[in-house]
């Protein structure tokens, strides 16, 4: 499998805090990558970094063979690498239709007639304000802002962040359906359920450097792991 | 029945402080940025018309080329100036932006003297509508007609078509608007140079009926703020209400009290300000 | 379950000591929601803090535990309900009011005076119980000596000692998020709210806050809000669970820790380890 | 770098300043002028510099001041120094006023606001001619005699001005420095915290304002005096613009950079007024480069200059001065 | 050759009043060039940049005389500075000769060291106002639009006092206040009130807007117009014939008008600068030709004995015969009706304006009520 994205060696600050001290990861065409850690670890910086929204301080990225450290967010966006932010980046007074066309790329392989038999909900919803989504419909309407945008590697922060279960079994599902389109995704998951459920390999985050590298089998039968980076008790 | 007039008349007014204010909004509303250099624009829209009108062009090529080449040098110093200075505190935003307007008024003083001048209205609008004793110039209501057109045609792009909304979306979050495709540096000059663009055109619009002046700048300056203020920053049809608001209240205040005419104006601005933080139609 | 005992064992020795208190309850709050425009961000959220007692509040991101935290040190005004510090209504008291009748709190996004140095920020933040006195334009800053005591006290405490003159912009991230908490300790409150005072730390540093926070219920009633459940879990007496603006559940760490509303709604799935 | 941002030292500048100007300038009326906003301007600072106001209300203030000198001393021959007196209680009043009212709003909002009172008391002052005398002005406003001391010779007058300025300058730096200026200091880096921590924000707010009324309102006593007429052009926007840009090209948060900015100011306008009718056109540059080049005016010029001379303890961040603005750019964005 | 003199020019030569200042200090410069020919020593002007503010213009003088040793001044476009500026000269025992407007300059606030030149608003209404009612029998309804302050109301209250005794109805007026451009409010008030004359009682860039908004409403066609208090060339140059065409103005001085002293000094100017003598640029000429000649005379420039040689000194001006009226420093001279011209009728690019008429009319120093000390 081809390498989609690169990254070696990210450092990344937030004024004088070394928030990002040299992350290397990758992530290889078609497949689903889960970046977890703590609160505070690092992960949405990594995203950030990756995406140009934030300057990393060192490091490069490679993205489909182009090296793209350093590039403004919109080039990166512009070149297919597109980041689902954490608190989803909804325009609140455009509508959601508006929302969705000033997203639209030519060459997408998504329409907007695919993203509301994707999501009917937002198609109930179109002429509604950004602001007034619901949570859920919200981050539907983020993903479905990616996709509209010709994605081709696709970076998840958080997606069901805070959603019912139903909502979140639909956006697994609707993931799901995207790596099988061939889109590669980078996802930030807090929880280890879907994690376990979508991702192909698993990178933890802590203090921001990568601790902990496994591929999903490996990852799901470590419990020391799961338990000294994360916290969690296997009972 | 004069204040119907005055009422009338006083709308008219208003357009214009309209076309002049909006562009001043736009601007506060995507860049978060206090342009004291928008009576220069004005100015300069003016000064233009006018010498490409004593060139021998006709007004209705000289209107529109003034209008463009005012968005042409606001869009040019947007990129080489003022994109600088965005993340900046106000107080050098205020600085720049004086600063500017202070050299764009100098020049013109210096390229056209310290002279006004007239602009004749355009053949076929000098003369005047009469209605009962009612008497309105044909180019003021030209000017009427115009500014309408523009502002349902302004309102149309801002908030039907995808620019209009890529445009509001980076007022919103220029980030989010980046991580979408967006060169967001980009759109900024663009509506800079819309914004001032704009305050170009109600200088080549205002030309036939104040004639020029390198000082128009600062009058209308003043009045911008004014009605941006009231109308409430960022606003679009804010501006519309508050620059029909004040031209109205300017008018008939001609009536009732002429000299404490701008008093009102100003004390009905602090009201505003201290009674609805945003203005009349400002948004949070 | 080791550690749970110890954390009992804790505050039932410290509400021994201070057993004749004439509230016993420091913190009430009853139906207290807060409006953002229409968004209600805390909806009728009724709490009552022991005095004395570490209380922590947890839930999912967006839950409203910084916006309780708003409304009970006044910088939100409650759209509806009523908060009583030591049975006294303050629902409507400003907000440097409250600081002197004894509440204080820190900030989840360390908020501080950058360009002062950790001592004038401590200083200040002791003063900031007898504000009219620094109305005075003659006064030195040397005046107020309890002040400089208190802040002297604090830098102590939190070993910020040896970068005293330092601007606090300049100071490391754990340091600051020391001197955040500081903040709220100068203004020797009864009540102390810290949000999240973990967050942004080093492991070690963690350790030491934990210390920190548990030694401070000895003069304090403490109440705040993490994310590290290994702090909440460790020193809280009582832990409600917040979500979506309401109050989820309430109860000891072992209770919270056991009910499956709250696994699935914050601590997830994860921790029950049923991995598909 | 420690001594030059120690207050005893900025007072041996000011006196410093204040001695050496006659020695340097031909001309009383400009060494009296360059001391006159001097305080003006330290009075704009105390609220842009210590506290994050930035006010475009402070010719308000100046008039003011300027009416109360040429209303009593010419139609009710009141003593000057109950007239300074008097100028500056009633500075402090409409200051509290207008601070009252404008520290509602926060961020551009508080700037327009200022400017919109700025406005609003020029038309005032313009519409009741019968007590300012409108266009005209109040003229034949007298230098005072004060116990057989004769001020009404120009560098005589110069001396009274630089006596107060000494006396004022050294209140305003010892206000600075006491726990109320500190308590500013705080509100400007960080209201929030202050607040949080217990201050009564918007008390100091006001005190900070009526401070700054009163010394700007002394300075258009004096200044009025010093020229003999007060102008409706004192009450005008454009004092309040000049004070500002003053203010700023000094150096904000530096009660000697204030002095430095209000004497560069002056000295450069009356050079470049006499080579080039279009100067204005070369402040307009200068503005620009101020705020490209010397965001921390020119004290923090002189600073990084001595720094590098000295080249001893490391440097303060260049943002230092900045950051307090920066919260008040956001609080527009709100 | 005896010792230099030297001449201040305190006009504002930059902000809004900039034009006025730069031909002031023309008219300046040709009257010391000549004085130095004349008198065959050396006669210089000194610019001062007043900003069009009386603060900075009492600085500029008192600097001048700290420091250039200059006790003559003749400038002072703006009542305001010119009024503060006199109170200076007073004191310092210099001289100083304007052309502003203001009635104080040399009424209540007049001083044995301030002298104008200028015609006050008695003067300016009786020789416009006047003639006009005379010549137009039938125009029985007039309307006043006048700005809100000292020198506006002065030129109402001569016109009220005109329309009193000649029967006119003053069907209405309108203030405004002095920072006002916008003037369509006032026209539509003027209209609805149906008068015969509209007379404009304000003065530069606020006289062109609201004539050129006048006409733009179409009121020449119905009535008649008169600017009471023109300033001149420049003005008529901003608006242009098409605009000031049978429009009434009354003006201190025109380029046109024929007596010796004028007909040398546009010769001059159009040899010297290439231009024809305006207003501003003709007034600063003959008020330091005045300065000049009397220090001359005098021998000396202390302020006071200058004063003594200008006091009641009759001399051949631009005007005609002018007299310095001893009792309050004012030149008696004449002032000017003008008509503007047709396009078409237009003898060369500066020939805007016919003399209808012209004459002197003047209060008495008491009724003006100067007391001097
Ligand atoms: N704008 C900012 N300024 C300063 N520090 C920041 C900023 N944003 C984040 N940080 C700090 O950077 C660190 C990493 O933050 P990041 O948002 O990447 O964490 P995360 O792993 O995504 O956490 P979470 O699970 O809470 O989303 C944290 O310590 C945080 O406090
Ligand atoms: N000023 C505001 N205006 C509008 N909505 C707000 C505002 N502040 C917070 N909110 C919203 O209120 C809700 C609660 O926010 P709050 O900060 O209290 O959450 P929290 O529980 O502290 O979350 P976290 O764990 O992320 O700190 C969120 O949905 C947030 O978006
Ligand atoms: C026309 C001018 C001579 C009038 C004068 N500028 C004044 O202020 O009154
Ligand atoms: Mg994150
Ligand atoms: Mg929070």
């Amino acid at each position: 499998m081809s390498i989609a994205l690169q990254v070696e060696n990210l450092n990344t600050f937030y004024g004088k805090s070394h928030i990002l001290q040299g992350i290397g990861l990758e992530v290889r065409e078609g497949e689903i990558v889960a970046l977890l850690g703590r609160n505070g670890a690092g992960k949405s910086t990594t995203l950030k970094s990756v995406c140009g929204a934030l300057r990393p301080a060192q490091g490069a990225i490679r993205f489909r063979g182009k090296d793209i450290a350093g590039w403004p967010a919109f080039r990166a966006a512009q070149e297919g690498l597109l980041l689902v932010p954490e608190d989803r980046g909804i325009f609140g007074l455009l509508t959601v239709e508006e929302n969705l066309r000033i997203s639209q790329r030519k060459g997408s392989p998504w329409s907007l007639k695919d993203i509301y038999r994707m999501f009917p909900r937002l198609e109930e919803r179109r002429r509604n304000n950004g602001g007034q989504l619901s949570g859920g419909e919200q981050q539907m309407l983020s993903i479905a802002r990616a996709l509209l945008n010709h994605p081709r590697l696709l970076m998840l922060d958080e997606p069901v962040e805070g959603l019912a279960p139903v909502i979140v079994d639909e956006i697994v599902n609707q993931v799901l359906e995207i790596k099988q389109r061939g889109i590669p995704i980078l996802i930030v998951e807090q929880n280890l359920a879907v994690c376990a459920k979508i991702a192909d390999r698993n990178y933890i985050i802590e203090l921001g450097k990568i601790a902990y590298h496994a591929d999903a089998v490996t990852f799901a039968n470590d419990d020391e792991a799961r338990d000294r980076y994360l916290g969690v008790k296997a009972d | 029945m004069t204040y119907l007039f005055q009422i009338f008349n006083g709308i008219g007014i208003g357009m214009l402080y309209f076309l002049l204010a909006v562009g001043l909004s736009v601007i506060f509303g995507l860049l978060q940025f206090v342009n004291f250099a928008h009576g220069a624009f004005y100015l300069l829209g003016a000064y233009f018309t006018y010498d490409l009108v004593e060139r021998g062009y006709s007004f209705w090529v000289a209107m529109p080329l003034a209008a463009i080449m005012v968005m042409a040098l606001a869009a040019l110093t947007e990129i080489v100036l003022l994109r600088r200075i965005y993340k900046l505190p106000h107080t050098f935003h205020i600085l720049v932006t004086v600063g500017l307007a202070l050299i764009i008024q100098e020049m013109t003083i210096i390229v056209w003297g310290p002279l006004g001048g007239n602009v004749p209205p355009p053949e076929g609008l000098n003369g005047v509508i009469i209605v009962g004793d009612f008497i309105y110039p044909e180019y003021r209501l030209f000017v009427i007609a115009f500014t309408a057109v523009l502002a349902v045609g302004l309102w149309w792009v801002l908030e039907g078509t995808r620019i209009g909304a890529i445009v509001r979306a980076g007022s919103e979050s220029s980030e989010n608007t980046a991580l979408l495709g967006y060169n967001t540096l980009r759109i900024n000059s663009a509506v800079f140079g819309l914004g001032a663009g704009l305050a170009g055109l109600a200088g080549a619009l205002a030309a036939p009926i104040r004639g020029v002046e390198p000082f128009m700048g600062l009058e209308a300056l003043g009045i911008a703020f004014v009605v941006v203020v009231i109308g409430g920053m960022g606003s679009y049809t804010g501006a519309l209400l508050a620059g029909i608001l004040v031209g109205v209240t300017q008018s008939v205040m001609a009536s009732l009290w002429p000299e404490g005419a701008r008093l009102m104006i100003y004390l009905g601005m602090a009201l505003v300000i201290v009674a609805m933080p945003r203005g009349l139609l400002g948004r949070a | 379950m080791s550690i749970h005992n110890e954390a009992l064992k804790r505050s039932g020795h410290s509400s021994g000591k201070h057993a004749p208190a004439p509230h016993p309850v420091a913190l009430e709050t009853s139906e207290l929601t807060v409006a953002y425009g229409s968004f209600l961000a805390v909806r009728g959220v009724s709490l009552s803090v022991r005095r004395n007692s570490i209380h922590s509040i947890i839930g999912p991101n967006g839950a409203g535990k910084t916006t309780l935290f708003h409304a009970l040190t006044g910088r939100v005004r409650p759209s509806a309900g009523s908060i009583r510090l030591d049975d006294k209504d303050i629902s409507h008291t400003r907000d440097d009011d409250r600081v002197r009748l004894g509440i204080a709190r820190s900030f989840q996004v360390t908020s501080l005076f950058p360009n002062l140095s950790v001592q004038e920020n401590l200083r200040l933040a002791s003063q900031g119980r007898t504000p009219w006195q620094a109305l005075a334009p003659w006064r030195s800053i040397n005046h107020n000596k309890e002040a400089m005591a208190t802040a002297g006290e604090v830098m102590e405490r939190l070993s910020l000692t040896q970068v005293a003159g330092r601007a606090a912009g300049e100071l490391s991230h754990g340091q600051q998020r020391r001197l955040e908490v500081g903040m709220a300790l100068a203004a020797r409150p009864r009540v102390i709210l810290m949000d999240e005072p973990t967050s942004g730390m080093g492991v070690d540093d963690i350790e030491a806050m934990k210390e920190l926070i548990r030694s401070l219920a000895a003069d304090h009633t403490v109440i705040f809000v993490e994310h590290n459940m290994g702090i909440v879990m460790n020193i809280s007496d009582t832990v409600t669970v917040m979500r979506a603006g309401q109050k989820l559940v309430e109860g000891t760490p072992a209770e919270i820790r056991d009910d499956p509303e709250v696994r699935r709604a914050y601590l997830g799935n994860m921790i029950t380890g049923d991995i598909a | 770098m420690k001594t030059i941002n120690n207050p005893i030292f900025h007072f041996f500048l000011a006196a410093l300043t204040v001695v050496c100007l006659p020695l340097f300038l031909r001309s009383g009326v400009l060494a009296s002028e360059i001391l006159i906003f001097g305080l003006a301007v330290a009075a704009c600072n105390l609220l842009l510099g210590f506290t994050g106001l930035l006010s475009f209300g402070q010719g308000i203030f100046f008039g003011v001041g300027s009416y109360v000198a040429g209303i009593l001393l010419t139609r009710y021959q009141i003593p000057v120094p109950l007239m300074l007196l008097l100028s500056v209680v009633l500075g402090a009043l409409i200051a509290v006023a207008v601070g009252w009212l404008s520290i509602r709003r926060q961020g551009v909002y508080f700037v327009m606001l200022t400017l919109a009172f700025s406005q609003f008391f020029f038309f005032l002052a313009y519409s009741f001619s019968g007590l300012t005398g409108g266009d005209n002005g109040i003229l034949d406003v007298p230098r005072p005699v004060i116990a057989g001391f004769d001020f009404t010779n120009l560098w005589s007058y110069y001396w009274f001005v630089a006596v107060i300025f000494l006396a004022v300058f050294a209140l305003m730096l010892r206000t600075t420095q006491s726990t109320f200026g500190r308590t500013l200091s705080a509100i400007r880096e960080n209201e929030a915290r202050a607040s949080a921590v217990g201050f009564p924000v918007r008390a100091f707010k006001i005190a900070a304002f009526a401070i700054s009324g009163a010394v700007t309102a002394l300075a258009g006593a004096l200044h009025a005096m010093l020229i003999g007429v007060a102008p409706l052009s004192s009450i005008e926007y454009h004092t309040s613009e000049i004070i500002l840009i003053m203010t700023i090209i000094g150096g904000s948060g530096n009660l000697f950079a204030s002095l430095l900015g209000a004497g560069t100011y002056m000295l450069l306008a009356d050079v470049l007024s006499t080579i080039w009718p279009r100067w204005l056109l070369l402040l307009g540059v200068a503005l620009i480069v101020v705020a490209l080049f010397m965001q921390r005016g020119l004290w923090g010029l002189i600073e990084t200059l001595v720094s590098h001379i000295t080249a001893t303890s490391k440097r303060t961040p260049n943002a230092a001065t900045e950051r307090p603005l920066h919260r008040q750019a956001d609080g527009g964005k709100a | 050759a005896s010792e230099a003199i030297t001449v201040g020019i305190p006009v504002p030569i930059s902000g809004p009043f900039a034009a006025n200042g730069k031909f002031a200090s023309l008219g300046g410069i040709l009257a010391a060039e000549e004085a130095s020919r004349e008198f065959g020593r050396q006669v210089k002007t000194l610019d001062l940049d007043t900003e069009g503010k009386p603060a900075t213009a009492v600085r500029k003088v008192q600097d001048a005389f700290d420091n250039n040793g200059i006790k003559l001044y003749a400038g002072g476009i703006l009542s305001s500075e010119s009024l503060a500026m006199g109170k200076e000269a007073l004191r310092r025992n210099g001289v100083f000769i304007t052309t502003a407007g203001a009635d104080e300059i040399t009424g209540t606030d007049c001083n044995a060291a301030t002298f104008r030149w200028s015609v006050p608003t008695y003067g300016a209404i009786e020789q416009t106002v006047r003639p006009l009612v005379d010549m137009l029998p039938d125009a029985k309804r007039w309307y006043t639009i006048t700005p809100q302050y000292v020198f506006g109301d002065g030129l109402l209250n001569v016109a009220k006092d005109i329309f009193k005794e000649k029967g006119i109805e003053h069907v209405g007026n309108s203030y405004h206040s002095l920072t006002e451009k916008e003037f369509s409010g006032y026209l539509t008030n003027a209209i609805a009130a149906r008068p015969d004359v509209l007379l404009i009682l304000n003065f530069g860039s606020q006289s062109s807007d609201t004539l050129r908004q006048a006409v733009s409403f179409g009121l020449k066609n119905r009535m008649t117009i008169l600017v009471a208090w023109a300033s001149g060339l420049e003005q008529f140059e901003a608006l242009g014939p098409d605009i000031c065409e049978g429009v009434y103005f009354g003006a201190q001085y025109w380029h046109g008008v024929d007596t010796p002293g004028n007909q040398a000094l546009v010769k001059s100017v159009r040899e010297r600068f290439d231009l024809t003598p305006n207003y501003s640029l003709a007034g600063s000429y003959i008020l330091t030709k005045l300065l000049v000649d009397a220090a001359v005379k005098a021998g000396s420039i202390d302020g006071d004995k200058v004063a003594a040689e200008l006091r009641g000194k009759t001399y051949e001006g631009l005007t005609g015969e002018e007299t310095i009226r001893a009792q309050d420093n004012q030149v008696i001279k004449d002032y000017y009706l003008l008509k503007g011209k047709a396009k078409k009728d237009m003898a060369d690019k500066d020939d805007f304006a016919e003399i209808v008429s012209q004459g002197k009319s003047f209060l008495s120093p008491e009724d003006a009520g100067c007391k001097m000390g």
